[in-house]
């Protein structure tokens, strides 16, 4: 499903996750795509967006790509090296605006699987890492972003397990389960489209489709009935300057943007 | 109300906690030990284990090869931010129960073939959390607290299968979660720089050190080096744990290895994959295990069997992070 | 469950902070202002007032005394450690309503008779807490939650006039106080250095400047110098308040006086005496706050007042706390 | 009430205090007496006694005595500088053993008045500073240790109202409130003798009379039926050589120790 040889599927759902991001707001960012998309968007449209990891850097200026949120690339020159207390505490205070997650599963309402598949919790089929920071933060933060890739193998009508909160059963119904107000998925960047959310039914629908993909390869790979908004429009294809950003800045050795997204 | 069914494996009880706490010695004494008399001192049977830093970052390895050396039983363990710490462990079979907000997983390194086995055989009791969650579960404890409100993991299966309970709030009505504080009976943090008495130093970002450092009824720190008391009072600004929380201080240079160590060194990517590579089964992974856990003597002699001094050399030089003079 | 009968002067509405704070700038601006800007821009009639520091240490002297000079109405105010401070507000006559844990007092210095008359008479409404647990009510704003529990007060008539509740521990089934969360309208703290945005270190203890810097929607920073982004980025295990949290810097050198500022000025124990003195009468303090702030300008011309760049060396010679080199 | 011309009262009382303290224990101390008594024990049989201070500092050097708890002479050469947080919520842990208060009344069963004096709440006749840290210290500390001038107007039946709590109405009562099992009053320091509280009664039991003193003068100074221990002693007196530590290196310019106690 490659769209074209001027950039690869991940550097065009990079630069999508890069464009949802505002200048002078706050991200809590893991590792991998998320956060190229994060650099990118600094090294652009947004100078002053303030990182945050889960583990307690603030505002670190990157030198190269962390391969833990806890690391010390997540450190260098940063404004305060802080804990896990502060940075989730924030989340909770409703200071941070912006956060990324991923998963093995996720079904209309954007919640999120990554504990275990299978239908035994004692004896799962495979047994995912767990939560880690990622119920927090899918519960804590203003704006959820996924990023997955589109299969009907992921896009699930029911997770296996709710390891962190989407809109859970509908409308309501992360405010009756006493999560903040207002709060919840945003977006959904898959390796075929990006996906919002209905306003009303608060289910998954589809906004931009990835050029050469189509409609009914949306619905092929996805296991719910998607939405389609009224005007569907096509992803934003990267442009010159921000693939030599991603090229020469972001990802200088390619670790993510030469990696196709793992199923 | 959702129903919750995980197994709380430590009671939140606070006066015994006390209790505890009010019987510790507080002297100002000489703490230097070797990891081996502090394991075994310190850490018995059946204990609830809890270590510091984040997984691959600032891991207290000496301790863990420790405990797999001396093949404990039925330890529990606190699997917060855990990689190869959880891993180290896992493989050891040194577990018999597990708080989880995150382990099998290695962050960007994939998964743990072995944790996987172990969990999916249904080997280990385990309870889920997420990372506030048992981050909030210690500070809970250094608070002196039965539990601290927090308004994570509501609604979700990571709630259902966890052992916090829902409550209401007194002032607004709203739905709260309440997770319990964590006392483990004994902790392990890797710091920077200790003295003789335990005063300790972490740089860079402390995780959820400094609660665990004082919800912990037993401390055992491991120091890249041991420096003089007066150095803590030139700085008491740096100090994140005084020496009246601690029972051991161990001086293990590299001892984060093959994990990072913010400042110091970085981590061995070859090393920490071929131990993943390892655990494809388990006599591979017994084969690993014998060559650089049970037929190893000691922490020095690991780092010796990976390359020693002139590795750990080339791994300083590539840490991004460095001092600031003055 | 003991009858508590206290005023709660700010309810613990975290939906509304959160709103709040999702609104409240986060951009990387210039935030320099005179001290009568930034009072003026953000101090309002009627808002609830919470300052750092601890009454006669590191206190944001430039601010309350030109709350006062702008002849402030209904102010209420957090009297957490609170003495010097809270005796420039009084006899202001700029508050109606005080949570205290400490007001009046002046620790070893006795007692502000206009602060006695003020209570006495009935001219405050007032609300009783203790240090931990007004601190504990900022922690509880600053994580987000609604209320935090506590093991202090019970029992006693400091929690029968407090506006905190007792419930039940889920867990143990043991009585504990919720104490609320306090949320204050405009925060203002002193610190020794910040940069142009609002990054601030604080020297010494922080006592509770930490969390009331989170807790505040507005936050005032008035500070000793102004130094580079740079020295944050290069010491960030430093920085005690980022940037996004405040709203206004002002620089303020000597802006503690007469309180005391550790590592850089001791306290003016002769003119803190002379202000006591001046309380004696009514007529006797309006004559005092006159001079010292209705017909003074500024903080400068205070100062200059009290003897200036001179009386401050003097201080400054006297203060007991040294950088340590390095 | 002077006993002798060898030493004053207050230094009599700050040895007294002094002598209470254990080496290798912690204490929470504030400013005056009990800096002094905590100081002298330090440099005599408790080298090794942790001073805390409630607003963050952690095992000073002390140089010069503080007149404020949160002052830069708190924090010379400490091992740590801290928050009141840490202190507050160590002592809520269970793991600080001694802290020292003072009151404008005290009744039999130790609880302390520091808010008030008179009947109405909304228009006291004295209103005094409040709680300050002191509830939280005699609610969460092990041992409390009161200094208090010991005149009817001071030592009631019934304080005006209960600041801090000592052991309320009686036994029980403290962990009836929810207060931590087995902290509370130990020991009152006053101008006459010192107290502990009898066992089973949790009321005010005299231990030792200040030499010069008499049971009479107890009585008459009291305001509620004072108990006395079986066999009374009389309070130890400064040993020449702690004159010597009080007078040349706790407080040379004599600001406590040649102060009378305030009435």
């Amino acid at each position: 499903m490659q769209p074209t040889g001027r950039y690869t599927l991940m550097e065009l759902m990079v630069c999508a996750a890069a464009h949802l991001l505002e200048d002078g707001k706050t991200a809590v960012i893991g590792t991998g795509a998320p956060l190229a998309a994060a650099m990118l968007a600094q090294k652009t449209h947004a100078p002053d967006l303030i990182v945050m990891f889960e583990a307690g850097a603030m505002a670190p200026i990157l030198e190269k790509l962390p391969i833990s949120v806890a690391g010390s690339s997540t450190q260098t020159h940063a404004l305060m090296h802080s804990g896990m207390d502060d940075i989730m505490e924030g989340c909770q205070r409703g200071i941070v605006d912006y956060t990324f997650l991923g998963g093995a599963q996720i079904d209309q309402y954007g919640n999120l699987n990554s504990t275990l598949i299978g239908s035994d919790y004692a004896k799962p089929k495979v047994r995912l890492p767990g939560s880690g920071g990622a119920n927090d933060l899918a519960s804590l933060c203003w704006k959820t972003v996924s990023i997955i890739p589109h299969t009907r193998r992921k896009f699930v009508p029911k997770v296996d397990f709710i390891t962190s909160p989407g809109y859970l059963s509908g409308p309501g119904a992360r405010e009756a389960a006493g999560l903040p107000a207002g709060s919840g998925p945003y977006r959904v960047i898959s390796t075929l489209a990006v996906m919002g959310f209905d306003p009303g039914s608060k289910r998954m629908m589809l906004l931009s489709i990835h050029p050469g993909v189509t409609r009914q390869d949306i619905i092929d790979n996805t296991g719910f009935d998607m939405l389609f908004a009224e005007n569907v429009t096509v992803t934003a294809e990267p442009s010159d300057e921000e693939l030599r950003i991603l090229r020469e800045q972001v990802d200088p050795q390619g670790k993510i943007i030469s990696r196709a997204m793992k199923e | 109300m959702q129903e919750i069914s995980g197994e709380l494996f430590m009671p939140p009880d606070v006066e015994a906690a006390r209790a505890f706490f009010r019987e510790k010695s507080r002297a100002l004494t000489d703490k230097r030990m070797s990891v081996a008399q502090a394991v075994e001192r310190f850490i018995h049977d059946g204990d609830y284990l809890a270590v510091g830093g984040f997984g691959s970052v600032r891991i207290p390895t000496a301790v863990l090869h420790e405990i797999v050396r001396r093949r404990y039983h039925n330890l529990g363990f606190c699997g917060h931010c855990s990689t190869h710490d959880f891993q180290i462990l896992a493989d050891g079979g040194v577990l018999d129960r597990c708080d989880i907000s995150y382990i099998v997983g290695l962050e960007l390194r994939g998964l743990s073939p072995h944790g996987r086995r172990l969990v999916e055989r249904g080997a280990l009791r385990t309870t889920e959390w997420s990372n506030a969650g048992l981050g909030w579960r210690y500070k809970a404890a250094a608070m002196g607290l039965p539990f601290l409100p927090a308004r994570t993991m509501l609604g979700s299966d990571t709630e259902r299968y966890s052992a916090a309970r829902e409550i209401t709030c007194p002032f607004t009505g709203q739905k709260l979660l309440a997770v319990p504080a964590l006392f483990p009976d004994v902790a392990v943090i890797h710091v920077h720089q200790a003295d003789i008495y335990g005063n300790a130093q972490i740089e860079g970002i402390h995780i959820v050190d400094r609660d665990l450092a004082r919800a912990a009824k037993r401390l055992i720190i491991t120091a890249e080096r041991i420096i003089p008391t007066e150095e803590f009072r030139r700085h008491p600004e740096l100090t994140a744990i005084p020496y009246w929380l601690v029972d051991a201080v161990c001086l293990v240079p590299g001892g984060s290895y093959p994990a990072e160590m913010p400042f110091e060194y970085t981590s061995d990517e070859t090393h920490m994959a071929d131990w993943v590579a390892a655990e494809a089964t388990e006599e591979s992974l017994q084969a690993f295990l014998d060559r650089f856990i049970y037929n190893t003597p000691d922490f020095d002699a690991y780092l010796a069997l990976n390359g020693g001094a002139n590795r750990l050399a080339e791994l300083r030089a590539a840490e991004p992070l460095k001092r600031a003079r003055g």
